[in-house]
């Protein structure tokens, strides 16, 4: 009444516009730009030499970046269970079940597989021929991943994957083969145990990402001739 | 600096020229040099306006080019003259041409008579208040211009309660300015000055308290209604976005969108100008600091401050903005000149002359009348706040029945 | 908890010539005949021993042989709701009598039923398509539409 | 002197600033009245129940995440309760606590959407309520993003419990959120809540009474702003809401400010409902194995939850097989649309587009 609410209002806004903690919420990507004092700590300067040691070795540095001219790359903050693009594949694990085909809602996983061959004690292997991933319809819901019974396909952590042509959006084995598999931890307790974050760590290899140890044969026989 | 300096320079320059042509090529030159430093300040104060608000909502703002983000606004304009210039095509083409200048040309004329030193840049102008309040009035002409040659039905809307709103607010605005020229012309008969009350720089030099202290009420009206003929927040009704789309001019693109945006940030700089001229002293301040410099931190000062309101404070509707105006405004200032008038011929017959405690006294008094007056008016008009009851549940429904 | 009445105490409580009228009863359903529905729900809606005031849900089943309207509705001021249904064996050009002027919230989910399924809703304010635009050929919710390919 | 007027048709959307997704109203105005409006919808009619009727009762999951695209969560609930009731399916109690802890917290998400949009819409410039309010949106996404690798299309809810457990930082997180949120409430309610110009341009517009209300099947914030104290959560409840005590915030008379109300003493209520989940929650499994082709037995069954925009309801009909013979959703935008012309007609274009807002609808679930 008599305008006093607006004057709260103002209050607020004038609250928010100095407060420290209500600072930009918004994150900068891929490069952020920054003034003297994160760039100092940027350069791993923070911890040995101080802040005015800083300035003095680089005065040109931190006078651009007082005048806002320096930037500096950032990583987007992202949970290790994110659910993201590029997926990953062990073509060593996959048996070509075609699951995740079947689990797909939009069908968008092409599996085609044929004798390999390679005769193990539980019957001949698969190989697996063609695996293509229409990711232009792709809905990253997960559920080929949920759907894997020998933990063989992973969702990725990417999202700038934007391509010029629908076309090239299509993921196919060659494609799966040659990534860099960091797989993200959605659906797979076994990485999350071990504190793996795809976006720090690096790529891991088809044995260190199964539930299980891998059975050695005289398991594996044993498995198979008390049926 | 003024138009005369510029007359003796160019004289001194090239001797002998037929006085004519140096007028001419002197107004020229500083039309030229004033005209490219209110445009700059303009495209400034986006980039401000831009950088503030997002702060105030804990976003970035623009950021990306130069240092801070300054140069957006050149990025913008850039942007602005590579676009397509479109015409509808059942627009009256000649109207929809000139509307962006008739709407820019007046907020540059105003920057003609402040003062920004004991002159102004067209020279003695002795009615530069009265100036502004005629140049200022074909802002509703330029929006009706815009809005009616577009033949856009959004645009109609929004020029329909622009109109309707501009020229309403007028009346307060000159009824407010009203009872400044009756404090100038008082103070100035007892300094026995010659310059002219209606003079802005009369109205700088009468100033030895700023008027914003010495008369609250006018100030209030002044501001409000300012703000309102700018159309800015909470009075934005022109180009209401969330609801007409653009407003007047929903169809313009290009370079003459651009000259409405211009225009519209260049209103609060012009307005900010005339408000710390007439009320908060122009450029007086401290004596060791160039007036110019004074006028401008000034200028920015409220700048920011209509910066602030436009972040916080939503927009009143068309009907309510026009009660404010003939229900509130109005009365308002009517109570200011009528109490201004009387104030002033009580202290002026008693003695001839002022000292500055007794101006202190008329400000005293004046604080107290605004404060009276404010709140009747709004007991009588505004709005009562929410009610703090429980509200009682409807019969209709019954979480706990449980019985056949 | 929210009451699902018995189609037992509803049979017990239904006037003479509306229980005759219901051909069907489930376990928690009561089947009406079409021509009956608007009688049926003027008495549910004003009987003070249900008072059931709003409508939940309205929606067409096609069971091929006939559609099936499911009403589901619930009285606020009783906590309690009901089911019934009624079934449509004619399929070229089905009609029922619209339940909008006793619960009104039925008003867009007729339409929508009309719109998908092509059950034509009787005395409704304005029985016209909603979600799909003026012209389209068929109702999509129907078993036996056709799916017209539309990416070539 | 009768002054003639000529009424004037104006297409407000489908693309509009203010039409939450396309939307289209036909609106006639006489000067700034409104003398009919009428709503034309479907330009984002997907097929949902079509869609469904050939899809595994797993895969449907993915499809409610894009009915209401502000409150997955909720979606993915009232789904997997109607299959759970379906084929009786047993769900664990952990599973149960961190659904209701999930549906609250998308309760916040999407009333804090609807508060920020309606003072958009008031025309706060730059929306400064409209970016506090997605501020404290980010956080819960980001708790979302821990819980469920996505932010808006979860996808967390499975018949028979959740996909995953909540991993430990999740905790963490959701400590700062139940000390911070409240504050953050309190602050964004005094900048709306006294402000002279909100409380103009809100109160007395757009009033909608209880008998209409409730004759309309309106459900939802709008319908207990009318007054009716209604609410599913209390009158049926389902998960675990027996156990937890909470308001049922109310309004007087049903205006649009009455409408903002509730929904800021709603998120209140749901920050004190996860405190007393966080302090409830046993340790258990969170998953009922099912298979992920099972078929429920025939029949059909409704339930439905309350969404933040009102009841949310699955009829499903099963004839035995992997997929549902029939999918219907009873979407709580789409029928609360009912009572908008009788709101619009006789207020003004600037209370059209307010109480518009008010209503709170989202297009994906208007025409599914």
């Amino acid at each position: 009444m008599f305008g006093f609410g607006l004057i709260k209002g103002l209050l607020i806004t004038f609250k928010n516009l100095i407060l420290p903690s209500r600072l930009f919420t918004v994150h900068q990507y891929p490069d952020r730009k920054v003034g003297p004092i994160e760039l100092a700590r940027y350069h791993q300067d923070w911890q040995n030499t101080s802040f005015i040691q800083f300035v003095i070795n680089n005065p040109i540095k931190t006078i651009k970046s007082l005048i806002g001219l320096i930037s500096i790359q950032d990583r987007y903050p992202q949970h290790s269970r994110f659910r993201g693009q590029e997926f990953g594949w062990y073509e060593n694990r996959c048996t070509g079940c075609a699951s995740c085909a079947k689990y797909c809602p939009l069908g968008i996983i092409k599996i085609e597989t044929s004798r390999s061959g390679v005769d193990l004690d539980e019957g001949q292997k698969y190989k697996v021929d063609v695996f293509d991933i229409d990711m232009g319809r792709c809905m990253f819901c997960g559920l080929c991943v949920e759907a894997c019974p020998y933990d063989a396909l992973f969702m990725g952590s990417g999202f700038e994957e934007s391509k010029y042509f629908r076309q090239e959006l299509n993921i196919d084995i060659n494609n799966l083969k040659n990534n860099d598999t960091k797989p993200s931890n959605w659906f797979r307790p076994q990485l999350e145990s071990k504190n793996y974050d795809p976006r720090r760590n690096g790529a891991l290899e088809w044995d260190q990402v199964g539930r299980h140890q891998k059975p050695t044969d005289t398991d594996q026989a044993n498995k198979w001739s008390k049926r | 600096m003024n138009i005369n300096n510029f007359q003796n320079i160019i004289n001194s320059l090239i001797p002998g020229l037929p006085t004519w042509l140096v007028f001419i090529t002197s107004a020229i030159l500083i039309s030229f040099i004033v005209i490219n430093a209110v445009v700059i300040t303009g495209a400034l104060t986006v980039w401000l306006e831009r950088r503030l608000l997002a702060r105030i909502q804990s976003r970035l703002g623009p950021n990306r080019w130069g240092p801070f983000g300054l140069f957006t606004p050149v990025a913008d304009l850039i942007k602005m003259i590579g676009k397509e210039d479109t015409v509808p095509a059942t627009a009256d083409k000649k109207i929809f041409n000139l509307a962006p200048i008739v709407l820019l040309v007046p907020v540059l004329l105003v920057f003609a008579v402040i003062p920004m030193s004991n002159n102004s840049f067209l020279g003695q102008l002795n009615i530069g208040i009265l100036f502004i309040v005629g140049v200022t009035g074909f802002n509703t002409l330029a929006v009706f211009m815009a809005a009616w040659s577009s033949r856009n039905k959004y645009a109609l809307f929004g020029a329909m309660r622009g109109v309707a709103m501009l020229l309403s607010y007028e009346v307060p605005m000159a009824l407010s300015i009203i009872s400044i020229v009756l404090t100038t012309n008082f103070l100035l008969n007892i300094d026995g000055s010659n310059l002219s009350a209606l003079s802005l720089v009369g109205i700088v030099q009468a100033q030895k308290i700023p008027f914003f202290i010495l008369q609250p009420l006018g100030a209030l009206i002044f501001v409000t209604a300012a703000s309102a003929e700018m159309s800015r927040a909470p009075f934005d009704m022109i180009e209401s976005e969330s609801e007409l789309g653009a407003g007047y001019h929903t169809e313009y693109s290009g370079i003459k969108f651009a000259i409405f945006q211009l225009t519209e940030f260049l209103a609060p700089v012009a307005t900010a100008a005339i408000i710390s001229v007439m009320f908060a002293g122009g450029i007086k301040g401290l004596s060791f600091i160039p007036g110019s410099v004074i006028l401008v931190v000034k200028i920015f000062v409220i700048v920011l401050i209509f910066i602030w309101i436009r972040a916080t404070w939503p927009r009143l509707r068309v009907d309510q903005i026009m009660n404010f105006a003939w229900k509130f405004l109005l009365p308002l200032s009517v109570i200011n000149i009528f109490s201004q008038a009387i104030i002033l011929q009580i202290f002026y017959s008693s003695d001839s002359i002022i000292t500055i405690n007794e101006l202190w006294t008329i400000a005293f008094i004046n604080w107290i009348l605004a404060g009276i007056s404010i709140f009747l008016l709004a007991k009588l008009f505004g709005h009562k706040g929410r009610d703090k009851n429980i509200p009682i549940p409807s019969k209709l429904a019954n979480m706990e029945f449980t019985s056949e | 908890m929210t009451k699902i009445l018995s189609t037992e105490y509803l049979t017990t409580i239904l006037p003479d010539d509306l229980k005759k009228s219901v051909i069907d009863i489930a376990d928690d359903c009561l089947y009406i005949p079409p021509q009956d529905v608007l009688k049926f729900a003027k008495f549910l809606r004003n009987d003070s021993r249900l008072q059931l005031e709003s409508i939940i849900s309205l929606t067409g089943v096609d069971y091929i042989e006939y559609f099936e309207i499911v009403y589901h509705i619930r009285s606020m001021i009783r906590n309690s709701s009901m089911i019934f249904a009624t079934r449509i064996f004619d399929r070229s050009s089905p009609k029922l009598s619209s339940v909008v002027s006793v619960w009104r919230g039925a008003e867009l989910q007729e339409r929508e039923v009309f719109d998908l399924m092509g059950i034509e809703f009787e005395n409704h304010p304005q029985m016209s398509r909603i979600l799909l635009w003026e012209g389209f050929n068929g109702h999509p919710l129907r078993k036996d539409f056709e799916y017209i390919d539309l990416t070539d | 002197m009768a002054f003639k007027t000529e009424p004037v048709t104006i297409n407000l959307g489908p693309q509009h600033p203010s039409t939450h997704g396309v939307f289209r109203l036909k609106v006639t105005f006489d000067g700034e009245q409104i003398v009919d409006a009428e709503p034309v919808i479907g330009y984002m009619h997907r097929g949902t129940e079509k869609l469904a009727e050939e899809r595994s009762y797993v895969q449907i999951v993915t499809l409610t995440d894009r009915l209401d695209w502000v409150s997955s969560m909720t979606n993915n609930l009232a789904y997997v309760r109607t299959v759970e009731k379906l084929a009786n399916i047993d769900v664990p109690i952990r599973a149960r606590y961190l659904r209701v802890l999930c549906s609250e917290l998308q309760r916040i998400a999407s009333h804090l959407i609807a508060t920020g949009f309606l003072m958009q819409e008031l025309g706060t410039f730059g929306g400064t309520p409209l970016m506090y309010c997605f501020r404290e949106r980010e956080k819960i996404l980001d708790m979302f993003e821990m819980l469920c690798g996505a932010r808006i299309t979860l996808s967390y809810m499975r018949p028979g419990g959740l996909v995953q457990d909540a991993p430990p930082e999740f905790w963490e997180r959701l400590k700062i959120f139940q000390k911070e949120m409240p504050g953050y409430v309190d602050e964004l309610e005094s900048l709306i809540s006294d402000n002279e110009v909100v409380l103009a341009r809100t109160k007395n517009v757009g009033i909608l009474s209880d008998r209409v209300a409730v004759d309309s099947s309106v459900t939802g914030p709008m319908l207990r702003a009318s007054g009716v104290r209604w609410d599913l959560r209390k009158a049926d409840p389902y998960e675990v809401y027996n156990s937890l005590h909470f308001e049922i915030p109310i309004g007087s008379v049903g205006d649009t400010f009455d409408r903002y109300f509730v929904r800021i003493n709603e998120i209140r209520e749901s920050i004190k409902i996860i405190n007393q989940v966080v302090e409830q929650i046993p340790t258990g499994p969170i998953r009922t194995e099912i298979p992920y082709f099972f078929k429920p037995p025939i029949g059909n069954a409704y339930t439905s939850v309350e969404a933040p925009k009102g009841e949310l309801g699955f009829y499903l009909v099963s004839d035995g097989g992997i997929s549902p013979y029939r999918c219907h959703i009873r979407s709580p935008s789409f029928i609360n649309l009912t009572v908008l012309k009788d709101l619009l007609v006789g207020s003004t274009m600037a209370d059209l587009i307010v109480v518009f807002g008010s209503i709170d609808i989202v297009m994906g679930e208007v025409d599914r």
